[in-house]
């Protein structure tokens, strides 16, 4: 009891005696060159600071992914079929991404690429094409949710996957049949690698040179910058 | 060791503290979670904010925290030193204090172990310098000097912590058998039900020499490893294949005059005297003297090497060493670790307490400054003259140096009050064994 | 598609690109972002691809063309024209411009005090005080920096109307100007042609750095001094009392005594006249020239004047560059006549000194602008237009800008944000940025560059050209143009014009009155004026979209020839008075120009060339004149003149003479985000004396007294040691060496430091323990010319906004935390007339056998396959190893995140990721840049050629000079392969063997050596054999060269 | 030796355990050994003796020198730890060729040298954590109660006997109390206790 007693007066002092000399050493900091917050210039030269709560502190690449993660629909603005787009009425995938053969990104058409076509359907008594028109008639941009995204410190080229000879499906399944689009593949980086040195495209489309294709596909250039 | 000593009074004796801690012990304690309290606030402004709060000045991009870290992996090696090496050349004078020096030696790399943390830019990714399976299938590059270090000093963190343990099984069961209640559970399940029975003792001692084999090439490799971090690199200064045995005396040098540190205030405060004996210590001033001179030939050969060698760039860097911005840090250097302790060359100063005390805690601060020496004038003198630059610390690695010493006393403190701090089944096979014939003879 | 124009597209597009920087965390389960496609697809955009835009350089007066890239709605980087005669390469300053655009205090639209106008309001209120002025009887005045093309017109239309006009910069040219007229009786510049010039004698023009026309003469300046190109090296001389970044790149620095360079300059001419035997009709001038008196008075020895009159003769043609004003006294004029004499006397008109037209709009003088400020206090003034001039921080204090502006009735600047000269009353209109409007500029015959705007303005803004239009519409409405007052200061307008053979052109009313907008405005004058100058008259339409897409109109072969009228000398000045034992010398900020950029933080934030110091006010003292004072390093210096006195740093130049103090002006400023409370105003030391023949302002005409204060000045640094410490890291080599040997022809001639080495080594070149590894298709390199390089820093700039590098404010400056990826490392070696200033930009040099890669224990930096040093930021953990094993010292460690404030983090290059703290960094060759190249020739299955990598990296884009050239090694004919291969060339510590992909050539000079010797034929070469490539018969120059030692190493 | 099989003095199969294990305590090393011995003559080896200290006597009385096995762990696990890290670096380098630093080969034997020589002590060490656990059975916290004694981890030597071997409990008694027990208690009471 007098041991319990002792050790709890020696913590509490101590906790409240380091308490105090945090409080001191934040007021000393302010004084010091160190403390970058404190000089005159700090709005001016922004430090940014860590938030070291999750995400960060547990990084998902800590856990060792087996096949892919479970896939998500996600509602959309405006509920967008690819199945009747693509399926029932065979538009070509590039009609609407024809950036995905050009640039880095795919894109989603622009509002004056539906309403090519949307122009003279009859939107009377369907709702969700009466919000296409609202959209145009406003001159609003759509804001449709993301499906398939990339860290910042990763760049993709549609480009020369599509070029490649790869097919959509590849990478965004079975589009043609989904009425909500979602994400079949997990986007991370051993996916991405799974096809990166091997796949067959490369002999086809490098032949002799293929095998320094290979190497330049792990190069971490090819995807970091 | 004293004849008069018998089995159960080590026993006693050596228990003593854990069951009666002075007031002092919790003044300690209160002293020591201060310090810690200061050191990771400083930590942890230093983590929100990026290391920036801490003084580097490019291209002196290893500072106060390399050098602590190169220190306590010094510190660390005269523990297993003690322990393994002198077991396996039966050199009966560690007895008394392997023990604790073996303590030491673990809460030392666990505070080293701290600072590739601290050190890193982004402590929250460090995991990443261990080797583990993961979707990227990124792994890590084994030619770099830094993996080998994560290797060796996480093996070298394992096998002493092992060995530390086994070697206190035998005690924990001494100290269980005198315990009842929470404590008393705490220790049965701690001794893993050892009764000292003879296939216990048997394949025991089998391990035991198979453990101390195994730390010996250890202990000296750790410091090797470590040294390779700049012997590897291209630094001027750095860039040498002394380095190695260079590192490897010093640690011991370190180490040992901390064991004198600790062991002084230990055996004066727990009574102990019978234990740890003034000759113990002579021993290791002794040991101090010799890896002192060897350390004090290596600075010499740095010098002579720079010098044959006509590389202008190393001497350059050891020229401005003596005389540049840093030459209060050589000079602190060299005058503590060279020529103050040759004052233990006296048998009166290396047999008293205050001389042994004085002069251990002045070999520290050398060592530290040794190692600040290494990393900081060579950095802030490399190849580029436009990029030679002053490197000052900041009060946030001082505190979080602070915050290093003291976590690992407060360890050691922890150590002291719950473990026998010197092994009584080790300290009772000195002795000589109780014989019936001997005493009937007596009689 | 109704109702929805270009500015909306450019708008969805920027909140695209907004959203998608704006959100950073990752979960593979819940995407946070949303995509947002534009409402109709702009022509020609391509989301994720780069639109370029020519455009004009709206940073100085030299109106420099400039090419925008914009990505996804931002203009992310700037580069020079290369079409436009003075390009490729933008300088430093130039940069700064385009950072100006995303300036974090630029005002939303139209203030007056501290109201927010509608510009409706605001031009109202124009027109009003323009309307009450008049009637009140007072005069409309205008006050603004030189203005060429459109604004020029309508500023001669809305002099017609009763503006007066008064065109000046503290910086300016009017002395100049005043010599030609007085010489030749031209009112124009002469253009400095160095390219051809043997010898160079500057009397301290900054012809590399802030001088008018500065990037052709930069041009012409490396050219002169490369020996492939001309089979000849130019001499430089400079005769100046402080080493300047110009003076610093001199062969020969002449220390003469301040004031007496006008005398100098006439002792040449008649030493040179009598050397050369002229008979022309300057003769008679030369003949009271006493070249005894010259030379006491000016502390130079009659021999030294012989033997620079001797360069000047012997080696033809030469040019003598006059003072700039910045570096002249009372006898500025005095001086650019007798330089213009020296010219005439050595026979350099038509040759390196021409006349063709230039001149930066109408020039009026410091004089000028002194009598209209006298006129405003005298309230003769109601409504003043101020346009790009800080007056009350630009102008002596004698000049009492802040009163005259208080005393006007309506002051209305045209400038992004306040500035120390704005009051309550002053009427702000924010005329936005270069990058977003229409603009046009002529500043010679010939030459018209046209501006074209390359994104949505950021902030409610209306261009000056527009704001002018409307006025002139107001108050000038029917008036026609009166060639009486524009013609002579426009020379767009002195072009012969016969735009009545064209229909289409036929200009029936005044073009202001016709065209309603800005942009009509300038196509109808150019219709006008322009194309009926270009030969063979394209078609109307299909050249003005070709003039679009260009930039610029040059039509070359505008020379008018020049004969020499003056018949007697301008008097010369008084001497610097004032009662000091020190002349002052107040030079204009290299990076900060007069004080225009000292609100851009990277300006203030790159290291001063010649001391290297950042962020502040600072003076240089002679080393002597420091320790007499008994100044501490981090002591300020008390500066004092009658005017008044500055307290700031100090830095010891062995360039400045023993009895000058030198002061960096541009910074002391009130006002600004960035600007407030840096340093001081050096200009606020002048007596405000000026040069009589021109009004000009005599900027060397005041002493002062130096005083140690003490304290703490703040002021450090960036590179370490003053000189190289015998190191052998910037080279040079001598003339004759470099004219014996060629490209090609020989083995390396440089001098390298050497480890001594083993006997072996020295016969069969490095040994190598493992084999370069192999590059099969390309080997990136680069070559630093150090020969052309003279530190100007425009590649530092470059880089920094092409890589997003962060500035980090002076704090973090003083512990050397530059970010930068470019190193300006500045070496100064020897002293006096023989001291020489080395400049060495130092990368990461993408090493074959790379220290720093093997050291990393997470595999963040390897080597690829294109011999690139990759840098992965996602992988770096920061244990920092690779820095300290980097000998170069050319990786950068992010200690904090930098977050880019506000409006800044819009310029953000969205190609290369963005680097949170405890990450290394480091030059990657612009990466981003090469990948995209590489992608684009994957597209017809080729490899890069040579010619599209030469300029591909923004260091090489941006260098003035030329003097970066980058490429792919394998490329045997490229022409860094050719660069590499030149026995100027060698690799940076070439002893470590590390095989870089960067080379250097040493400069060339006609320096005495300092030490190490010159290379001479010894075969001094360096080991670095890199970036050579094993096998393919390819055998280096070095491995031919040896390991000589070169003499008094170590 | 009580459970170790090895050494094939097993103990007679009708032999049934005591209910409660005979146990001498000593004070003195040479009345143990002498125990020990009376009951090797009568052909007892199924018994464990306990003590504060390792000691070689006793050691030699019951093993004869028979070397530990726990060696064969400790070069197992060594010869483990060599092979796997150096697989783990070779094949982790192999599996993805980064040049670094430039020329130097995929595996390169020095520097792999060094963390195979970490994993071969690392290996070691723990495997022979391993067989010294595995050997000694621990954690043991199912031996006899007999056994618990504090003196035995004070300043007391043991031997305890949880069978007789076919022997009779009488005889073992008499035999451990000569050799100078100070104290003999349990067994199944046909022996009853005799503290001496």
């Amino acid at each position: 009891m007098r041991q319990l007693s002792r050790a709890t007066v020696a913590l509490a002092l101590s906790i409240s005696a380091a308490a105090g000399l945090a409080v001191s050493n934040g007021l000393l900091g302010c004084a010091t060159e160190a403390n970058a917050e404190a000089t005159q210039d700090a709005e001016l030269f922004t430090i940014g600071s860590k938030n070291l709560l999750p995400p960060e502190l547990f990084d998902r690449n800590l856990v060792v992914t087996v096949g892919d993660p479970p896939a998500d629909a996600i509602e959309q603005p405006i509920a967008f079929t690819h199945t009747l787009h693509v399926e029932q009425l065979g538009v070509d995938c590039n009609y609407c991404h024809s950036n995905a053969r050009k640039g880095p990104h795919a894109g989603v058409p622009a509002t004056s690429v539906c309403m090519g076509c949307h122009a003279l359907v009859d939107a009377t008594g369907r709702p969700e094409l009466e919000k296409l028109k609202g959209y145009w008639e406003r001159g609003e941009v759509i804001p449709w949710n993301k499906v398939h995204d990339l860290p910042d410190y990763v760049y993709f080229s549609h480009k020369r996957h599509v070029n490649g000879g790869l097919q959509c499906q590849e990478c965004h399944g079975e589009v043609q049949k989904m009425t909500v689009n979602e994400r079949v593949a997990s986007l991370q980086m051993g996916w991405c690698l799974d096809c990166h040195a091997q796949h067959e495209s490369i002999d086809e489309n490098y032949g002799t040179k293929a095998e320094l294709r290979r190497a330049e596909l792990k190069d971490c250039w090819t995807c970091h910058k | 060791m004293s004849s008069e000593l018998s089995y159960s009074r080590v026993n006693r004796d050596v228990m003593r503290p854990l069951f009666d801690m002075g007031m002092h012990w919790y003044g300690l304690v209160g002293l020591v979670v201060l310090g810690l309290a200061w050191g990771g606030y400083c930590w942890g402004i230093q983590l929100v904010k990026g290391l920036g709060v801490a003084g580097y000045h490019p291209p002196v991009f290893w500072g106060v925290y390399i050098t602590t870290f190169v220190f306590w992996i010094g510190i660390g090696h005269a523990g297993t030193l003690i322990s393994a090496i002198l077991f396996l050349t039966r050199s009966r004078w560690r007895t008394g204090i392997y023990r604790a020096a073996e303590a030491m030696t673990i809460f030392a790399v666990m505070t080293a172990a701290l600072f590739p943390a601290i050190h890193v830019g982004r402590a929250w990714q460090a995991y990443w310098l261990f080797p583990y399976p993961n979707q990227r299938q990124l792994w890590q590059n084994f030619k770099s000097p830094l993996m080998w270090d994560v290797f060796a000093v996480s093996t070298y963190f394992t096998v002493s912590t092992v060995f530390f343990f086994i070697g206190l099984i035998p005690d924990i069961a001494a100290v269980r058998d005198t315990t009842k209640g929470i404590t008393g559970k705490l220790y049965t399940a701690m001794a893993l039900g050892w009764r000292g029975t003879d296939r216990q003792w048997r394949h025991y001692m089998a391990a035991y020499g198979f453990f101390a084999a195994l730390a010996t090439p250890l202990v000296l490799s750790v410091h090797s490893v470590v040294s390779w971090d700049f012997a590897m690199a291209v630094t001027p200064g750095w860039h040498s294949t002394l380095f190695p045995p260079y590192f490897v005396a010093g640690a011991i040098f370190s180490g040992c005059a901390m064991v004198i540190t600790l062991m002084l205030p230990l055996a004066k405060a727990f009574k102990l005297e019978e234990y740890i004996h003034v000759w113990h210590f002579e021993h290791l001033a002794k040991l101090c003297l010799f890896t002192g001179g060897i350390l004090t030939y290596a600075y010499g050969t740095e010098y002579f090497i720079a010098w044959y060698s006509d590389n202008p760039y190393e001497w350059d860097v050891f020229v401005d060493r003596v005389v540049g911005k840093y030459w209060w840090v050589f000079l602190t250097m060299v005058l503590c670790n060279c020529t103050i302790p040759l004052l233990w060359w006296f048998k009166k100063i290396r047999t008293s307490m205050m001389g042994l005390f004085v002069i251990s805690i002045i070999i520290n601060i050398g060592m530290w400054f040794e190692r600040f020496n290494i990393i900081a004038s060579s950095l802030a003198h490399s190849f580029d003259p436009g990029a030679w630059v002053y490197y000052t610390p900041t009060y946030i690695e001082w505190g979080i140096m602070i915050g290093s010493f003291a976590w690992f006393f407060l360890w050691f403190l922890l150590f002291v009050k719950i473990m026998p701090s010197v092994a009584i089944a080790e300290v009772k096979e000195t002795l000589r064994p109780p014989l019936k014939h001997e005493e009937h003879a007596a009689k | 598609m109704e109702g929805i124009n270009r500015r909306d597209f450019l708008r969805a597009g920027a909140v695209a690109s907004t959203a998608a920087t704006a959100a950073c965390t990752y979960d593979y389960k819940v995407p946070a972002e949303k995509v947002l496609p534009y409402v109709a697809n702009p022509e020609n955009v391509q989301p994720g691809l780069a639109s370029y835009y020519a455009g004009l350089c709206n940073g100085c007066a030299t109106a420099c063309g400039l090419v925008a890239r914009n990505k996804d709605g931002r203009v992310v980087h700037v580069e020079g024209n290369p079409d436009h005669p003075s390009g490729p390469g933008l300088c430093a300053r130039g940069h700064f411009d385009f950072v100006a655009a995303y300036g974090p205090d630029r005002i939303d639209g139209p203030m007056l005090g501290n109201d927010k106008l509608t510009w409706d309001d605001a031009t109202s209120k124009l027109v009003e005080a323009w309307n009450s002025a008049v009637a009140a009887g007072k005069g409309v005045a205008w006050l603004g920096q030189y203005r060429t093309g459109s604004v020029a017109a309508l500023l001669g239309a809305l002099a017609g109307a009763g503006l007066r006009r008064v065109h000046f910069e503290p910086v300016g040219v009017e002395s100049l100007l005043a010599a030609s007229r007085r010489a030749f009786g031209l009112d124009e510049l002469p253009v400095y042609e160095l390219a051809e010039a043997r010898t160079i004698v500057s009397f301290g023009m900054d012809f590399l750095g802030t001088a008018f026309g500065s990037m052709a003469m930069t041009k012409g300046w490396a050219r002169a001094k490369d020996p492939a190109q001309g089979k000849f090296v130019a001499r430089t001389v400079a005769i100046t009392p402080r080493v300047g970044q110009s003076e610093s790149q001199a062969d020969h620095w002449i220390a003469a005594r301040p004031g007496s360079e006008a005398k100098v300059a006439l002792a040449i001419a008649k030493l040179a006249s009598d050397a050369k035997g002229y008979q022309g009709p300057a003769a008679g001038l030369l003949a009271g020239i006493d070249v005894a008196a010259a030379a006491s008075a000016s502390d130079v020895s009659e021999d030294k004047l012989r033997e620079i009159a001797g360069w000047l003769a012997g080696a033809e043609p030469s040019v003598v560059l006059p003072g700039g004003n910045a570096n002249a006294g009372a006898d500025a004029t005095a001086l650019a006549v007798a330089t213009l004499l020296c010219n005439e006397v050595l026979g350099n008109l038509g040759r390196t000194v021409v006349f063709r037209g230039s001149r930066p709009g109408q020039v009026n003088s410091y004089a000028d602008a002194k009598a209209l400020l006298d006129d405003c206090k005298a309230g003769k003034i109601g409504l003043l237009l101020v346009d790009g001039l800080d007056p009350a921080h630009g102008l002596p204090a004698d000049a009492d800008a802040a009163g005259a502006l208080a005393a006007v009735d309506r002051v209305v600047q045209f400038a992004n944000s306040g500035n120390d000269s704005t009051n309550d009353k002053t009427l702000i209109l924010p005329s936005g940025s270069g990058l977003e409007q229409w603009s046009d500029a002529s500043t010679e015959h010939g030459l018209h560059v046209l501006g074209q705007p390359a994104m949505v303005s950021l902030k409610d803004s209306r261009g000056l050209g527009e704001v002018l239009l409307g006025l002139a519409k107001a108050v000038a409405p029917a008036a026609p143009t009166d060639p009486a007052t524009a013609a002579p200061t426009d020379p767009a307008t002195a072009a012969p014009t016969d735009a009545a053979t064209d229909p289409a052109t036929v200009v029936a009313v005044p073009i202001h009155a016709s065209a309603t907008n800005f942009a009509e405005y300038i196509r109808l004058r150019w219709a006008a004026e322009v194309w009926p100058t270009v030969p063979g008259r394209p078609e109307a339409a299909s050249w003005w979209r070709e003039v679009q897409a260009k930039g610029v109109v040059h039509v070359p072969g505008g020379n008018v020839a020049a004969a020499w009228v003056a018949t007697e000398l301008p008097a010369a000045g008084e001497a610097p008075s004032g009662g000091g034992k020190h002349t002052l010398v107040v030079y204009p900020s290299p990076l900060l120009h007069d004080g225009r950029w000292a609100n851009v933080p990277w300006a203030q934030e790159l290291p001063d060339p010649i001391s290297t110091f950042f962020w502040g006010t600072w003076v240089e003292i002679h080393p002597d004149t420091a320790a007499e004072l008994g100044l501490g390093e981090k002591d300020l210096v008390e500066v004092s003149t009658g005017q008044g006195s500055i307290k700031v740093g100090w830095f010891g130049s062995k360039g400045v003479r023993k009895d000058v103090v030198a002061v960096i002006a541009g910074n002391g400023k009130k006002t600004g985000l960035y600007a407030k409370g840096r340093g001081a105003n050096a200009v606020s030391l002048l007596a405000g004396a000026t040069d009589s023949a021109s009004g000009a302002l005599a900027w060397l005409s005041t002493q002062a007294n130096l005083k140690r204060a003490g304290g703490d000045s703040g002021v450090h640094p960036l590179c370490g040691n003053l000189d190289q410490a015998g190191r052998h890291l910037a080279n040079n080599v001598s003339v004759k060496d470099a004219l014996d040997k060629l490209e090609g022809e020989a083995a390396s001639i440089v001098a390298v430091h050497h480890v001594p080495i083993d006997e072996r080594v020295v016969e069969n070149g490095p040994v190598d323990m493992f084999p370069e590894p192999q590059h099969p298709t390309y080997r990136f390199a680069i070559n630093f010319d150090l020969n052309a390089c003279n530190g100007c820093g425009a590649c530092v700039v470059a880089c920094a906004l092409e890589n997003n590098t962060p500035f980090i404010g002076p704090d973090q400056m003083r512990r050397g935390r530059t970010m930068t990826w470019i190193r300006m490392d500045r070496f100064w070696e020897g002293e006096g007339e023989n001291q020489d200033v080395r400049y060495l930009p130092a990368v990461c040099q993408q090493c074959s056998h790379a220290p720093c890669e093997g050291v990393c224990p997470v595999l963040a930096t390897y080597h690829n396959l294109d011999g690139l040093n990759a840098m992965i930021y996602n992988r770096c953990v920061g244990t920092r190893y690779c820095a300290n094993n980097c000998p170069y010292a050319a990786r950068r460690f992010n200690y904090h995140t930098w977050e880019w404030p506000e409006s800044y983090h819009l310029m953000l290059n969205p190609d290369i990721s963005s680097r949170e703290m405890g990450v290394m960094e480091k030059c990657t060759f612009c990466v981003q840049r090469l990948r995209y190249a590489k992608d684009s020739w994957r597209d017809v299955h080729e490899t890069v050629p040579d010619s599209a990598l030469q300029k591909i990296t923004a260091c090489a884009a941006a260098c003035p000079s030329n003097a970066i050239v980058f490429g792919n090694w394998k490329d045997a004919d490229g022409a860094v392969r050719k660069k590499g291969e030149s026995p100027r060339s060698y690799t940076l510590l070439g002893e470590l063997n590390t095989k870089p992909g960067v080379r250097y050539a040493a400069r060339v000079s006609y320096h005495q050596p300092v030490f190490g010797g010159h290379g001479g034929g010894h075969g001094g070469g360096d080991h670095g054999e890199a970036p050579a490539e094993h096998g393919a018969g390819h055998s280096s120059p070095s491995k031919k060269a040896g390991h000589g030692t070169a003499e008094g190493v170590h | 030796m009580t459970h170790d099989h090895a050494h094939g003095h097993a103990a007679p199969a009708e032999s049934e355990p005591l209910d409660e294990p005979i146990k001498a305590v000593y004070k003195h090393l040479d009345c143990l050994l002498e125990g020990i011995n009376g009951l090797k003559k009568v052909g007892i080896r199924d018994f464990t003796v306990l003590s504060p200290i390792p000691r070689h006597e006793i050691e030699q009385e019951i093993y004869q020198g028979e070397p530990s096995p726990v060696r064969w762990f400790t070069l197992l696990g060594g010869i483990f730890g060599a092979t796997a890290i150096f697989s783990l670096a070779s094949l982790t380098h192999a599996n993805w060729p980064m040049i670094i630093p430039g020329g130097k080969p995929l595996v390169s034997i020095p520097p792999f040298l060094v963390v195979t020589f970490e994993g071969t002590i690392l290996w070691g060490s723990l495997m022979t954590l391993v067989g010294l656990l595995l050997n000694c059975r621990l954690p043991a916290f199912d031996l006899p109660k007999a056994m618990h004694d504090p003196r035995f981890t004070n300043d007391s030597f043991g031997i305890v006997l949880e069978r007789t071997s076919g022997h009779d409990e009488a005889e073992i008694k008499q035999i451990l109390q000569h050799s100078g027990a100070i104290e003999v208690t349990g067994g199944d009471g046909n022996g009853g206790a005799n503290h001496g």
